[in-house]
């Protein structure tokens, strides 16, 4: 039998020579140019790096691709970064433009560094979850494909990360990204009574609903929805299987600004509602596209050097956001849950727009 | 020519960008459980609609997790992938790879499975993307032999995450990448046996940049810092002053405590009010540098928004030394693990158990002092507990 | 000398400010009830606790507020303060006196009561401290007769009360005084007879300086602001500059927006930009005031923290024009009012309410637009309801 | 019978005549001096305030004090403030001084404008009310005593708005001022379920309690609470008489700073929690006064010009405050009710001390 537990392997293992050399002993960097880094070590040894974007999914064969390259360019070294793109680690600055050749004849996007958009972190979608409210790959696809230029050049503000999730779960980075585009439902659940009993714990369906819409029959082994109190998160149906909540009609693309991680110059931050609900209409979403793009465009000509989206949305104020983007404000931006109060103007201190 | 049975999909092969639709016609061309998955794919764009069931529990022997289970709702018309479960194979810390173990990876997956994969996860596991349940078993053996292990899934450990750190950065404040993998290797056991609440996620980034969103993303946060004075190099602040950067309007107008000071010559900071934000030191790496007394701030609570609202980790512990073995943090994490698995209820993640129970419970119960560094701000409202001691104590 | 009955609150009589304890023993000269309340103030300074009973209703014909019942728990001790009930008058609007109605407030309460007062309470009412029942309606005729009339207490509106204003104020950007004063009038019966769940104040001030504390207690908060231009008189401007005042550090360094730009000559105020916080005009009263286009900010919610904690009013008009008869604004509050009433549970404020029911619900119901004045920032958890129409409309 | 429902006094007839005519025509003002302001109307004219403070706790006699000091120097006229002051109101800049100088003589101290601590506002405490944890009047007198100095100058950063609340439900300004002082139980109510039947509504009561600590029984008509979850609001009391909280030995005041109203430089804030529990030491409070006067002297030998506490506090930090007073921080400093998380610091931006 197989042995457990043997973890992941050694990284050790995996550094290329250079990295090993001088592992903690870094000075400073530069960025040459869009997508090549070139690290100084004490040693006064240079490492480079060159970071191409990725589809995420992949097949083992474009790996294998990625495997040829780096063994001609590198030595067999690399490394995918935390939004998985791939970095390749040379120590010879002679192979740095011959790798970026190929890899742009390849059509591998050379960039991502710097005040640029990276890749986009996200989901499975319709590829391989099962409470999805839209694809991932596609929408991600068809926004790259138009916004493009920024991956490989650095002429924003500063950098923009943008975050997909399929459903309100938000595996990934959504909740705290400069963009967030968020899979949405927005019908009840369809409680199906008749498998309830049979697949489903009456308790922790109920206690699944963050609004407290679902009532139980602890005889009768059913639930039901209040309707009123239902805002679609789809939380029943991860714990309830029979209470699926997928509606092609409704479901669709809300988007999400203005969030951040890092700790640079302001403290982390969410993501906050620009635009409630967009329409799913694959295969490129266009609504979705233009949508971004606009926030993008917008935020590109309007933001100081180095202000991530968030930072130059609260120096110029929300009000002003609107304005400029030509978002129309609704109720559903004003928060309604259990902290709402928090995110309400107390105070005579606004614009007019 | 004959009309392709994707149109909706081909859409997306155009354009500039990588496109996931030719990894899959790619993987499509040697497996059949890929070319499934394109044709249900292909439906979904018709039908605006994920077709698959709700998750089943499948996995392989010993574990409890590292499997997520998968199956259609159209079998009829997709026989190969009624069953398509993914494998998360815990990758190399700091997503370092050689590639004979790469494509060791691939081989293996060839065998047992769909030929896709996610590289990675957003949790950072190699995902490896759709096989039938037969092969789970099989495909764990042979990863195992190929020196593979898998990563976490359910209520239990998911896989620890860093930033490239030392490994590349100069600003790396502690060993993200050692600390990530001693964890991981002291924690298998809970990595592969749910027996929590709920899911529990540790990420560790090297300096407050952040570069793996350990403070968004992880129950347990943790993120190196440091004490005392940026140091600086004067003879490169000369150099940058002679540059494109505007030393006063890029760096210091932008210092969020207003601590830095430049005549045109001279920089200085007022170390004592820096809150060791990161700006200057991004903007000037070749001048400036964290200072010499390195550890990590320890943050707790961070998740997405299922059930309770997200929330963004919180301080608990300021400042502490990193190393090896690493004893402090390890008991931290475990003391901490310890409680919220004898309070917390079933999918309450750590943060939302605090949120329920009150930080004071918290603190008291795995022995940490209250400091100010904890808070944004004191409370305003006026609900203060009093310990019954306390009470006792007042007493004369 | 005989000893003091009262050495505790002696110490109270030294001092360089006014001392209340030489104003209770003053009123003691002629009155028994203020010389028990300043024995049974003694027991409690000796005691360290309170020695009031719970309060009981007592009023005066036709009303059901402005009178506040008190009992001592030690009628043995101070048969004088066995009732001690409290009248409040509602004030002048502007707490503006003349001494000759002043004089005959002082009569009445020296016939009836204790002749101790608060000049004011804090709601704004002038507080008659302290009388027996038998005589609180005769009080009240007198009262009456002298031209005053009793404040609210209880479920009733409450006593509005308003800044200085356009009586002295050169920053008024309403007529604070005479918008009280009219809704005052018009309100009689909420304030008299309460029907709402719980209580329901108002408070105007006529700019964001906000003197009347309007945004934070009161559940509808009326504060004056302006659109367009801050009046610049460059003349004043060049005088300030040559005065103590640093225009650039004192002024423009904080002013929140950073909109204005001084370079020693002119002063330029980027007005698209300000958030009329009223700094610079504060500091500068004679070269800035407010814009010509004036009007108010209505804000609803604000109180103290009993029972959900602590609320500051939030914007739900940015701006309204406020002209007698104040239509409008009446209409609104009667809107605002009725919802309250019909929705809210007992001792529930209009806030509270809010907070349960949602923004979303309660500008629907009182037919108020959505703006992004309304927040601070647009929510950040996902959990957005839509209204049933919105979801048919999207079916195409 | 007597007339109801006539309203107020009409403040138009109690207006001196200067305001009358001036009303709503001011052009600008000046402080003159501690305690008096000069408002010069479009029409040139000037009308003079002299400013003096008052216990707000008067007699009858001193009223009529007030009235002759009004009819001797300005016909009559005169207005209390917002914060229970007493304000002259002269047309005639000729009287200021021997106003002043009979104000001076009979121990009434002029101040309270500019950069000053104005009047306390404040509560009913022992004199009146039948739940406070502690006095009004008395901390207030021996706390003004004390600081005396800062109300008849302007030598502080900003003004510095104090308030006093005798129990939580925090009649008055407390909750949003500079500095505030507050009464707080510190033990849970003592039922005497004998009497709860007779004098309490059990439903009303049980949901009075912020933390959901009372249980009722709707058939015996008692209740209980559950220590653990109970605060010592007193929320309860006032609902229910039965349910005396008042301890003589745990009862005693907190401190909270902080605060502010206007939307001058920034928005309307709370206060928030600096000394969780001072005893309550009648007659003079030391601790208390000691306490706040620290506070007050921390702040005006650090804030910048025109610095509210707040202002101040936000730009040096939580941290830093509690280094600089010396003041200790507890557990109880951090939040734990509904919206606690909001307050958790969610950053690693932070200072040592
Ligand atoms: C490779 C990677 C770490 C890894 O282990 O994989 C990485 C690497 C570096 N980061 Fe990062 N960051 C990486 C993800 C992140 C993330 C996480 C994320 O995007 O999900 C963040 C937080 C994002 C956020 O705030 O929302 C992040 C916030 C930063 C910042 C802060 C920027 C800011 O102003 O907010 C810096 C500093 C800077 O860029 O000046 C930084 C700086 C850097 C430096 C310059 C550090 C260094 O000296 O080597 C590296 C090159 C940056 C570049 O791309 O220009 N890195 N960096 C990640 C690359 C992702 C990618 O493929 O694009
Ligand atoms: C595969 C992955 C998305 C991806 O495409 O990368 C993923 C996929 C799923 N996530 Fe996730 N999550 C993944 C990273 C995340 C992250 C990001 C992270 O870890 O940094 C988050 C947000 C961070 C967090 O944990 O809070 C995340 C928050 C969730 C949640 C909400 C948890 C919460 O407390 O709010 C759920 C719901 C649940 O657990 O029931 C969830 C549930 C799921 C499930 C298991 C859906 C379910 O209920 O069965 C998805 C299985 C999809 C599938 O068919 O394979 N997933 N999930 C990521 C894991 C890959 C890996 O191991 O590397
Ligand atoms: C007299 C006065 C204090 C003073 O000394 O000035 C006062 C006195 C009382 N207040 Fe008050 N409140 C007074 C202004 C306030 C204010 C300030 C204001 O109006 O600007 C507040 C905070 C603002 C607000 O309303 O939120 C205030 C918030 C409360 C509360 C908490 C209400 C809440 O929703 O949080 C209570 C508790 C209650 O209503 O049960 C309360 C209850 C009480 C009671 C009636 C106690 C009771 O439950 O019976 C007190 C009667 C004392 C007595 O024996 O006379 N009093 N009370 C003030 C009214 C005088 C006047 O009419 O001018
Ligand atoms: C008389 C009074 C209004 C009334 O109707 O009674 C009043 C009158 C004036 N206030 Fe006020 N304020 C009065 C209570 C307030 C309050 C309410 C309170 O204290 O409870 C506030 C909000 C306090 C807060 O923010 O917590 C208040 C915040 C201001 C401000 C904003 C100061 C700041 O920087 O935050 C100004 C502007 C200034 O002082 O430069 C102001 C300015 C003024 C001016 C200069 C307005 C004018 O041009 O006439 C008046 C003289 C101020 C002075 O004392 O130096 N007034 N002022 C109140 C006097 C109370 C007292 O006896 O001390
Ligand atoms: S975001 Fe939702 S739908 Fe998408 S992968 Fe995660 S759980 Fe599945
Ligand atoms: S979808 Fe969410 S809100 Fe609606 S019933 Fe299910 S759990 Fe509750
Ligand atoms: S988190 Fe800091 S140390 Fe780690 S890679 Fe990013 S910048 Fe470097
Ligand atoms: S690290 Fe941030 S806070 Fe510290 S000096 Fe640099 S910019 Fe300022
Ligand atoms: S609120 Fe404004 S208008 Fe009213 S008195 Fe204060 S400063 Fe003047
Ligand atoms: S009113 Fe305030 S925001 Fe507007 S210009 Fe003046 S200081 Fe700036
Ligand atoms: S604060 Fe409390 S004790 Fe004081 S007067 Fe108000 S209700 Fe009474
Ligand atoms: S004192 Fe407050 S917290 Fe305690 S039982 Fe009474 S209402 Fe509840």
């Amino acid at each position: 039998m197989a042995k457990t537990d043997i973890g992941p392997p050694d990284y050790k293992t995996m550094l290329p020579p250079v990295i090993s050399r001088n592992y903690g002993k870094w000075l400073y960097h530069e960025i040459l140019k869009p997508g090549v880094l070139m690290h100084i070590a004490e040693s006064g040894e240079a490492l480079y790096t060159v970071r191409a974007g990725s589809p995420r999914l992949i097949s083992t064969d474009h790996i294998r691709e990625i495997c040829d390259l780096a063994e001609k360019y590198c030595d067999g070294y690399l490394r995918f970064t935390s939004r998985h793109n791939i970095e390749f680690l040379l120590d010879d600055k002679n192979k740095v433009d011959p790798l970026i050749a190929e890899l742009t004849s390849l059509n591998y996007p050379v960039g991502g560094t710097g005040h640029a958009i990276s890749n986009i972190v996200h989901t499975q979608g319709w590829v391989h979850c099962h409470t999805p409210a839209t694809d991932a790959s596609g929408p991600v696809k068809a926004l790259m494909d138009e916004i493009y230029d920024y991956f490989v050049t650095m002429k924003l503000p500063n950098h923009v990360r943008i975050a997909l999730a399929c459903c309100l779960n938000m595996c990934g980075a959504v909740h705290c990204s400069d963009i967030a585009i968020l899979g949405i439902h927005r019908t009840v659940p369809k409680t199906d009574n008749t498998r309830v009993p049979n697949v489903c714990e009456i308790p922790s369906t109920v206690a699944s609903c963050p609004t407290g819409a679902i009532r139980g029959d602890m005889k009768a082994k059913t639930v039901t929805v209040n309707d009123e109190k239902c805002m679609y998160c789809g939380n029943c149906y991860t714990v309830c299987p029979a209470m699926p909540i997928a509606d092609p009609d409704n479901d669709g693309i809300s988007i999400w600004v203005g969030g951040k991680v890092s700790n640079a110059r302001s403290a982390p931050k969410f993501s906050k509602l620009a635009i409630p609900f967009l329409p799913n209409n694959p295969p490129r979403w266009p609504e979705v596209v233009e949508a971004v793009k606009n926030i993008i465009e917008v935020y590109a000509s309007h933001a100081r050097k180095h202000e991530r989206v968030g930072e130059w949305i609260e120096r110029v104020g929300w009000e002003r956001f609107f304005t400029l983007t030509g978002i129309p404000f609704t109720d559903k931006h004003i928060d309604d849950y259990d902290m709402a109060t928090e995110t309400f103007r107390t105070s005579t201190q606004f614009k007019w727009g | 020519m004959a009309k392709s049975k994707t149109p909706l999909l081909d859409e997306l092969e155009k354009g500039k960008w990588p496109s996931f639709v030719k990894d899959i016609k790619q993987a499509a061309q040697k497996s059949p459980m890929a070319e499934d998955l394109l044709q249900q794919l292909e439906l979904s764009y018709k039908d605006k609609i994920g077709h698959w069931k709700h998750g089943g529990i499948v996995g392989v022997k010993g574990y409890g997790s590292g499997v997520i289970g998968r199956y259609s709702d159209r079998p009829d018309l997709f026989p190969n992938v009624q069953a398509f479960h993914t494998l998360r194979v815990n990758h190399p810390t700091g997503w370092f790879y050689k590639t004979d173990a790469l494509r060791k990876l691939c081989d293996v997956w060839d065998k047992h499975g769909s030929g896709l994969t996610n590289m990675h996860g957003s949790t950072g596991d190699a995902i490896l993307l759709g096989t039938k349940t037969e092969h789970l078993q099989p495909c764990f053996d042979d990863l195992s032999a190929a020196g593979f292990d898998l990563g976490g899934s359910g209520s239990a450990l998911r896989t620890p995450s860093a930033c490239v750190g030392p490994g590349r950065c100069e600003w790396a404040c502690i060993d993200s990448l050692d600390v990530c993998y001693n964890l991981t290797m002291e924690f298998q056991d809970k990595i592969h046996r749910p027996m929590f609440p709920y899911k529990f996620k540790i990420k560790v980034s090297a300096c407050p940049n952040d570069c793996v969103a350990s403070i968004a993303r992880s129950d347990f946060s943790i993120i190196g810092t440091w004490k005392g004075k940026i140091l600086i190099n004067p003879a490169e602040v000369t150099i940058y002053a002679g540059s494109d950067l505007d030393i006063q309007k890029e760096v210091c107008d932008l210092c969020p405590t207003k601590c830095m000071e430049w005549d045109g010559k001279t920089l200085k900071i007022h170390d004592g009010d820096c809150n060791r934000c990161m700006h200057c030191i991004n903007l000037m790496p070749k001048a400036l540098r964290p200072g010499k007394e390195k550890g990590a701030t320890i943050l707790v609570g961070g998740k997405a928004p299922i059930v309770q609202g997200a929330l963004l980790s919180w301080v608990v512990v300021p400042f502490m030394k990193l190393e090896p073995p690493y004893a402090e943090l390890k008991d931290l994490i475990e003391r901490i693990q310890d409680w919220w698995d004898e309070n917390g209820k079933s999918r309450e993640r750590l943060g939302e158990l605090i949120k329920r129970v009150g930080m004071r419970v918290f603190l008291k119960a795995v022995g940490l002092p209250a400091v100010p560094q904890m808070v944004k701000a004191p409370r305003s409202n006026p609900y203060v507990f009093f310990w019954p001691e306390e009470i006792q104590k007042e007493v004369k």
